[in-house]
């Protein structure tokens, strides 16, 4: 089943034009890669999918709804959820509390409850840390939950992303460079969870130039250039692409194996 | 060229860093690696002045440094390709590379000219706001700032982070070239196997402290650090 | 249409005054992200000092002049290099506060020892008004309007030309990666406050003849002029003085057509519609913020 | 170690303790006075910490509510003979309905442009509250007659006392639940990223708008207590100078700490007090003291001395 | 020794009228200790600084009564200053001698309540008296949005009906604006204005009296009494010429008749200020003069500082001599002065000078 569908998006800034035409969808529990130059869009094309550019032309669809006009969080409340490639934390929250943020559309109880302190709110509080106790052990920083989100490292706030991303129960999840500043043992990490949650049926569409993790856990790659779809396929037909291969990937097969 | 002795340095009541010690001699490439929070950053943040520390001494060509304002330590040769990219985004792709020759504004027209060389991009983009520029496209400018001003050592934090690997693999070589014409290399890269191929001697630090040292060759030969930072 | 004409001439001297303050508060604020409440002050003290010189120490009105606008640059000076580059962690919101620290000691010092009186200052021309048509001009509201125009088009030069107002922009936006280009920003900084104090007491100055100034002058100066400064928008170098004119021209055509009791408010008003319009200000420049 | 940095229930006790306490010893009026007068600006300044330190909105604004609920009530009885007890209790859902009609288009705006608009918002409520002298008595204010506010005989000099420290105690515990709620951490995020908070599924506009009418109505709590209390309202009180008073309370005290806003309070309604010996250099001496506490305890007294007393680890 | 507890607004807006009351206070004070005090007791003034804020007027009330255990207060240079202290000298039965204006200080009477000034009534009552002595009969009225100015703007146009004025405009300005042309130039368009009245303290009359003049307006120009003073006519140098003011004695104390007992209190008042300050006195500091000699002279005719004996002997005040002229109080008026202490003046060569009679 087709759970996010974009057709012909485009959007220009001044005299760039950023996306031009893109279309593409992605079934459920499908990893989809985006590849391409710097520059190409990919940020762009999740800007204008998430709610945060409204895009010139184009339709959004999700899960069979057009969603083309709904807010940021209007998306986020149907199941779409992202993150960012230039980290955006709540710094003064602590870690966990992070991730609680994340959860916030599937707690209960109106603006009174929270102001009287029911009890029914406090024990609502625990499980939600609970629970996002669990999905930071799951990314791996479990040891950072109550230190300032702040103060953590790069690659840690990389993951804190994600976790927090999670905590919404994203029907798509859109992860922009996931693994940017992690090293291959880290990375192998990351690749782990996203594996183990698309095979829980979640559609994920991921941004990353590790072309190591790209290839090997991409259900679909699609190469983006300039804002225009260069190729889409299996990450083997990408891979020996001429274009691809002149466009992003360059001669030589990449030195990592 | 540059030598860190029992560097110690910390975040408010928290250290980070302790009694790290490390030396780059001249015209050499020396990587740093080790896993997230390790406190690579924090060195390089140090080393640069950004960061205070509370015991140690850096010495840059036998003369120390520690305690300068960052200013002055860039005018005796040191730049840096920060995390997280540092520039100044409301500001032209053209303006923030003229202030990366802050401290010799005579170099501008000349070092903008061979940067706008390497990236061909910044050149077509230089009249832009730097904030509207792709994460990849920063990280350039980042990279080709840093080069304004002929400096004597490089510090780069995770240079090739958020390049397309035509790309990384294009700032990998221009890193040698810069190598190659007398400039001194310190750099942390998460790309452990390149960075390590390209370097010449290499320090694994881990949890503020360096725990392994040696030549890149050995470093990349080494079973435990295949294992930690190559993930094989 | 004489009475149209009055009212321009009328907002203009007043909206001259308001734009000398928000420029310079725009100064600073493009340097260190902060708005400093003491603006105002630097004009009070620049008026004050100079009319206190030439009244009860009978100097020669430059000397005074001069002498004034180098105590009002020191405390400006002082204010950074004491207050606000001390207080390293602090937000620019807590630093707004320390301003206000700042304003009310000023306040307070000029209050106890230069006295509580209004102080006056000769005008700068020979004579009072020029009558053209049935308008009426103060001179020394030429003498404003000249001033200010002088002072933002050397500023707007230096701060779109010049290496040094490049570093201004860089140091606000982003400290850290300024540093790391070897740009000292306590000199840069410092510049600007001292800048900033500088067109501040040169504006109490020329102003003191029309506006009479007290020791308690600044904190409505200070509102006025931030007022300026949002409305115009701190992007452009202009921005402000258009702001502050604008400011003045609708105070007056406020009290010329509309009621006098509530002609504050009309400026205001017309703030808050310009900003559902323009968030920025009218003459930011608009583009769609990167994330 | 302190395992959140959010928000505990420990401040509540240690204030409602302290007023207690406080109690017990030998005060004089004066000394009550002041007291309650800490009790009411603290009540104000915990809801501009929820709504600037939390939420990080500024509101330079946030006097004209104090004013609101102080003309309300000022108006209210001394012009059309209604109870004072009464007009409180209708002047919060006003508050809080006027908060929710200018915060929507308002809190559109960030930083210093929310400053400047709350500020004009602020400033013509003033401006009418000085103009409209047949209703406010204008500049000169209004007076509260004594009997009106009496309420089971209370005379004593301690009632206001336990009436304001009572409302500061449950505002207080209020705001401790709601940040320990999913709208406290919903507040605190904003603060941080908006973008961030969007994408997870927050509405921005939404969770500000609730921190501005909850601190708006607390502001106009605390101008209701006030009136009551001192039977007399000036302008003054509501003017933009209060609001900035506010504001320099919230942050002097420590942006994000219930605690740190009643010593902020402290500092603007006791020092002054101490302050009179120093005759003409009073305000200078104020001014002095301010840019001292920013200069050692940049984040605020609380957070700065606590951040001090935290342990150092590696 | 016997503490007298005062406030005044030293700073804040209404510091015009509070900083020359602190200052004949500290002066009068000291005066007195030197002359062996009252009934051979040295009196301690505990002054505060109200900042212009009643609330603060109040914790100063209160303080004073409860803390410094003074036996009587003086001061409250706005209305809503004294105001607001009321209740708590009531609370306390302690006397209290206001040096405001407001008439509702003193109507209804309150027995502990005291108040000496002039009010603005009484400034606009001599003006109106003097506009129909020139047969003037219509004016437009400029006022500050301060206490003062609201107050006495208010006062006015109560008043003029009653005698028979009509006022054509009312116009207002800020605090701290610059410049009035725009509201002078709406009055000049109105036919038939033949005086225009400004009432308010601090610059606000000055710079109305120099755009008056610069937009060649011709009216009469009355201003109220809050501007007789030395800065004023510095400020509006030549522009001052001819305008109209009804000021207290004091400005021109040297011309009255030599047996006029009010001469002798003024000439002093003047001269001891002059030297003690260096500053020409005004009519708030003479507000402050009699507010605390009313109540030295009723300690020293109750021969004791007991409130309760001091309030009585206040309240039969008979033929004490202030800066204001004559006073007399009785159970029903705690007022206590007629319209005969203001004087019109005018500007004339730069100096104060009598305003040409009828
Ligand atoms: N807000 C904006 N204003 C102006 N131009 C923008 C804006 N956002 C993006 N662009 C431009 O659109 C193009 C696409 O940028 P985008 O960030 O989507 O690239 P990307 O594919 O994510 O690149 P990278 O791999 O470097 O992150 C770039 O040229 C960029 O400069
Ligand atoms: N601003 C800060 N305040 C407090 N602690 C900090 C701060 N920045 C970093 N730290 C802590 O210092 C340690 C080292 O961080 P640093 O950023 O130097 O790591 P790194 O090696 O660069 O990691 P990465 O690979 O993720 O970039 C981490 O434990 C981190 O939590
Ligand atoms: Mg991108
Ligand atoms: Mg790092």
């Amino acid at each position: 089943m087709t759970m996010l569908q974009v057709e012909q998006l485009g959007i220009r800034f001044g005299g760039v034009v950023a996306l031009d035409g893109v279309d593409f969808s992605v079934g459920e529990g499908e990893i989809y890669a985006l590849i391409g130059p710097n520059g190409a869009g990919k940020t762009t094309l999740f800007n204008c999918v998430s709610g945060l550019y409204i895009p010139t032309t184009g339709k959004v669809t999700l899960a069979g709804s057009d969603i083309s006009s709904l807010r940021p969080f209007e998306r986020a409340r149907r199941g779409m959820t992202r993150t960012f490639q230039n980290l955006q934390i709540f710094e003064h929250m602590t870690v966990v509390e992070n991730v609680m943020v994340g959860a916030r559309i599937h707690e209960k109880g109106g603006l009174l409850a929270h102001m009287l302190g029911l009890p029914s709110v406090k024990a609502q509080n625990a499980a939600t840390r609970r629970h996002a106790l669990e999905l930071l052990e799951r990314v791996g920083i479990v040891a950072r939950a109550d230190e300032r989100a702040g103060d953590q490292s790069y690659g840690v706030v990389k993951r804190l992303e994600i976790a927090r991303a999670l905590a919404t129960a994203p029907r798509v999840l859109m992860l922009d460079e996931p693994v940017a500043g992690c090293n291959a043992a880290e990375t192998a990490e990351v690749e782990a969870v996203i594996r183990e949650v698309a095979g829980m049926g979640v559609s994920v569409v991921l941004v990353e130039h590790d072309m190591h993790m790209v290839m090997g856990l991409a259900d679909r790659v699609h190469v983006l250039n300039q804002g225009k779809t260069l190729a889409v396929g299996q990450p083997d037909e990408i891979r020996c692409n001429e274009a691809v291969i002149a466009a992003y990937l360059g001669a030589t097969e990449p030195a990592d194996a | 060229m540059l030598k860190v002795e029992k560097l110690r340095s910390s975040y408010g009541r928290i250290e980070v860093l302790h009694d790290v010690s490390l030396e780059v001699d001249q015209g050499k490439m020396v990587a740093l690696v080790g896993a997230n929070g390790a406190g690579k950053t924090t060195l390089m943040r140090a080393i640069s002045g950004i960061q205070p520390i509370t015991s140690g001494t850096i010495t840059l060509a036998g003369a120390s440094i520690q305690g300068m304002p960052p200013a002055r330590r860039v005018s005796r040769g040191v730049a840096q390709v920060p995390e997280g990219r540092q520039i100044f985004a409301p500001l032209s792709v053209e303006d923030n590379l003229a202030l990366g020759a802050w401290v010799s504004p005579t170099k501008i027209e000349r070092n903008r000219a061979r940067v706008y060389e390497m990236f061909p991009i910044l050149r077509e983009f230089r009249k832009r706001a730097a904030g509207t520029l792709s994460g990849g496209q920063q990280q350039m400018l980042a990279m080709g700032r840093a080069l304004m001003s002929d400096p004597r050592i490089l510090l780069l934090d995770e240079p090739t982070m958020g390049l397309a690997p035509l790309l990384a693999r294009q700032v990998m070589q221009i890193i040698c070239s810069i190598r190659e014409a007398g400039t001194t290399v310190l750099v942390v890269e998460q790309n452990v196997q390149a960075v390590l191929r390209a370097a010449d001697r290499g320090y694994v630090i881990d949890r503020g402290r360096i725990s392994m040292e040696g030549s890149a060759k050995d470093l990349l030969a080494d079973p435990r650090v295949r294992e930690a930072y190559l993930g094989v | 249409m004489t009475t149209i004409l009055q009212l321009i001439v009328s907002g203009l001297t007043v909206g001259a005054i308001y734009a000398l303050v928000a420029v310079g508060f725009t100064l600073i604020y493009r340097a260190s992200g902060i708005f400093n409440f003491a603006q105002g002050e630097f004009f009070m003290l620049g008026g004050m000092l100079a009319g206190i010189g030439v009244a009860s120490y009978g100097l020669p009105y430059p000397v005074a002049a001069l002498l004034a606008c180098a105590i009002t640059v020191t405390f400006g000076l002082a204010l950074f290099l004491f207050g606000i580059n001390q207080a390293r962690s602090a937000s620019p919101i807590q630093l707004l506060i320390l301003t206000i620290g700042a304003s009310l000691l000023a306040r307070g010092l000029a209050s106890a020892i230069l006295g509580k009186d209004f102080v006056r200052l000769p005008q700068l021309m020979p004579w009072d008004v020029w009558r053209v048509g049935g308008v009426v001009i103060q001179t020394q509201a030429l003498v404003i309007i000249l001033g200010a125009f002088l002072i933002v088009s050397v500023m707007g030069f230096f701060l779109s030309r010049a290496l040094t107002g490049k570093a201004i922009v860089a140091i606000a936006a982003n400290t850290v990666g300024a540093q790391l280009m070897g740009i000292n920003r306590v000199a840069v900084v410092s510049l600007c406050f001292a800048l900033s104090a500088l067109i501040g007491a040169l504006g109490g100055i020329l102003a003191t003849p029309i506006t009479l100034t007290s020791y308690d002058t600044g904190v409505m100066l200070a509102i006025k002029g931030f007022t300026g400064a949002m409305l115009g928008g701190t992007g452009k170098p202009y921005g402000p003085v258009l702001g502050g004119l604008l400011v003045g021209l609708l105070e007056a055509f406020g009290a010329g057509f509309i009621s006098s009791v509530y002609k504050d408010a009309l400026a205001l008003v017309v703030l808050l519609l310009v900003f559902a319009l323009f968030p920025q200000g009218i003459f930011a420049s608009r583009s769609v913020e990167r994330v | 170690m302190r395992k959140h940095l959010g928000p505990t229930y420990v401040p509540v006790l240690i204030v409602a303790a302290s007023i207690v306490l406080v109690s017990l010893l030998p005060l004089t009026n004066f000394q009550v006075r002041m007291a309650t007068l800490l009790f009411i600006f603290s009540v104000v300044v915990l809801g501009k910490n929820l709504l600037m330190g939390y939420a990080g909105q500024i509101s330079l604004g946030h006097g004209a509510f104090f004013g609101l609920g102080g003309y309300v009530v000022a108006v209210g009885a001394a012009r059309y003979g209604l109870s004072p007890w009464l007009l409180t209790a209708g002047s919060l859902p006003i508050a809080g309905i006027v908060a929710w009609i200018i915060g929507r288009p308002i809190l559109k705006l960030r930083g210093y442009h929310l400053a400047m608009a709350t500020l004009a918002f602020g400033s013509i409520f003033a401006m009418f509250l000085t103009n409209a002298v047949d209703l406010t008595g204008g500049p000169d204010g209004l007076a509260l007659d004594m009997a009106s506010v009496r309420l089971f005989g209370m005379t004593s000099r301690w009632s206001w006392y336990w009436v304001c420290g009572l409302v500061l105690v449950v505002v207080m515990y209020l705001l401790a639940s709601v940040l320990d709620s999913p709208t406290g951490r919903e507040m605190r995020a904003i603060h941080d990223s908006e973008t961030a908070a969007g994408v997870l599924g927050i509405d921005v506009a939404k969770a500000k708008l609730h921190a501005f009418v909850i601190s708006a109505i607390f502001a106009t709590l605390a101008g209701c207590c006030f009136v009551m209390f001192d039977r007399y309202i000036t302008p003054h009180s509501a003017g933009i100078l209060r609001s900035i008073e506010f504001v320099t309370m919230t942050v002097v005290g420590g942006l994000g700490s219930p605690i740190g806003s009643i010593v902020g309070a402290a500092i603007f309604v006791v020092l002054p007090q101490f302050l009179t010996v120093f005759h003409e250099y009073e305000q200078a001496i104020l001014g002095l003291i301010l840019i001292v506490i920013l200069v050692l305890l940049p984040k605020g007294i609380v957070p700065s001395i606590a951040a001090r007393l935290r342990p150092r680890r590696a | 020794e016997i503490k007298i507890g005062a406030f005044t607004s030293a700073t804040g807006p209404a510091s015009f009228l509070g900083e020359p009351q602190r200052l004949t206070l500290e002066m009068l004070v000291k005066q007195i200790n030197a002359a062996g005090g009252v009934n051979g007791q040295p009196i301690k003034l505990i002054f505060y600084d109200d900042a212009s804020d009643a609330s603060a007027s109040r914790n100063f009330a209160v303080r004073m009564v409860e803390e410094d255990k003074v036996a009587a207060i003086v001061g409250g240079s706005g209305t809503g200053n004294s105001m607001a202290v009321i209740p708590v000298v009531e609370d306390a039965n302690i006397p209290f001698v206001s040096f405001s204006g407001g008439v509702e200080i003193i109507n209804p009477v309150r027995k502990w309540v005291f108040k000496p000034p002039h009010t603005d009534l009484m400034a606009c009552e001599k003006i109106f008296d003097d506009m129909k002595a020139q047969g003037l009969s219509k004016a437009a009225l400029i006022a500050g949005q301060g206490g003062f100015a609201k107050s006495m703007a208010k006062q006015c146009t109560d008043l003029a009906p009653k005698k028979s004025i009509t006022i054509l405009a009312q116009e207002s300005y800020g605090p701290r604006d610059s410049d009035m042309t725009p509201q002078l130039n709406r009055i000049k368009a109105i036919p038939g204005v033949e005086a225009v009245i400004n009432a308010d303290i601090g610059q606000g009359p000055a710079i109305v009296t120099r755009n008056f003049r610069q937009l060649g307006m011709t009216q009469a120009l009355y201003m109220g009494h809050a501007a007789a003073t030395l800065g004023y006519l510095e400020a509006v140098a030549k522009d001052g010429e001819g305008i109209r003011i009804p000021a207290p004695l004091l400005l021109v104390a040297d011309t009255l008749e030599a047996n006029d007992p009010r001469k002798s209190v003024l000439v002093k008042y003047r001269d001891d200020f002059v030297a003690a300050t260096k500053r020409q006195p005004d009519a708030f500091g003479g507000y402050a003069h009699d507010g605390l000699l009313l109540l030295v002279d009723a300690m020293k005719r109750a021969k004791s500082s007991d409130p309760q004996k001091v309030r009585d002997a206040l309240e039969k005040t008979d033929g004490f001599v202030g800066t204001v002229g004559r006073i007399r109080m009785s159970p029903t008026d705690h007022l206590g002065i007629d319209l005969g202490s203001f004087e019109m003046l005018t500007i004339k060569d730069g100096r104060w000078a009598r305003a040409p009679g009828k």
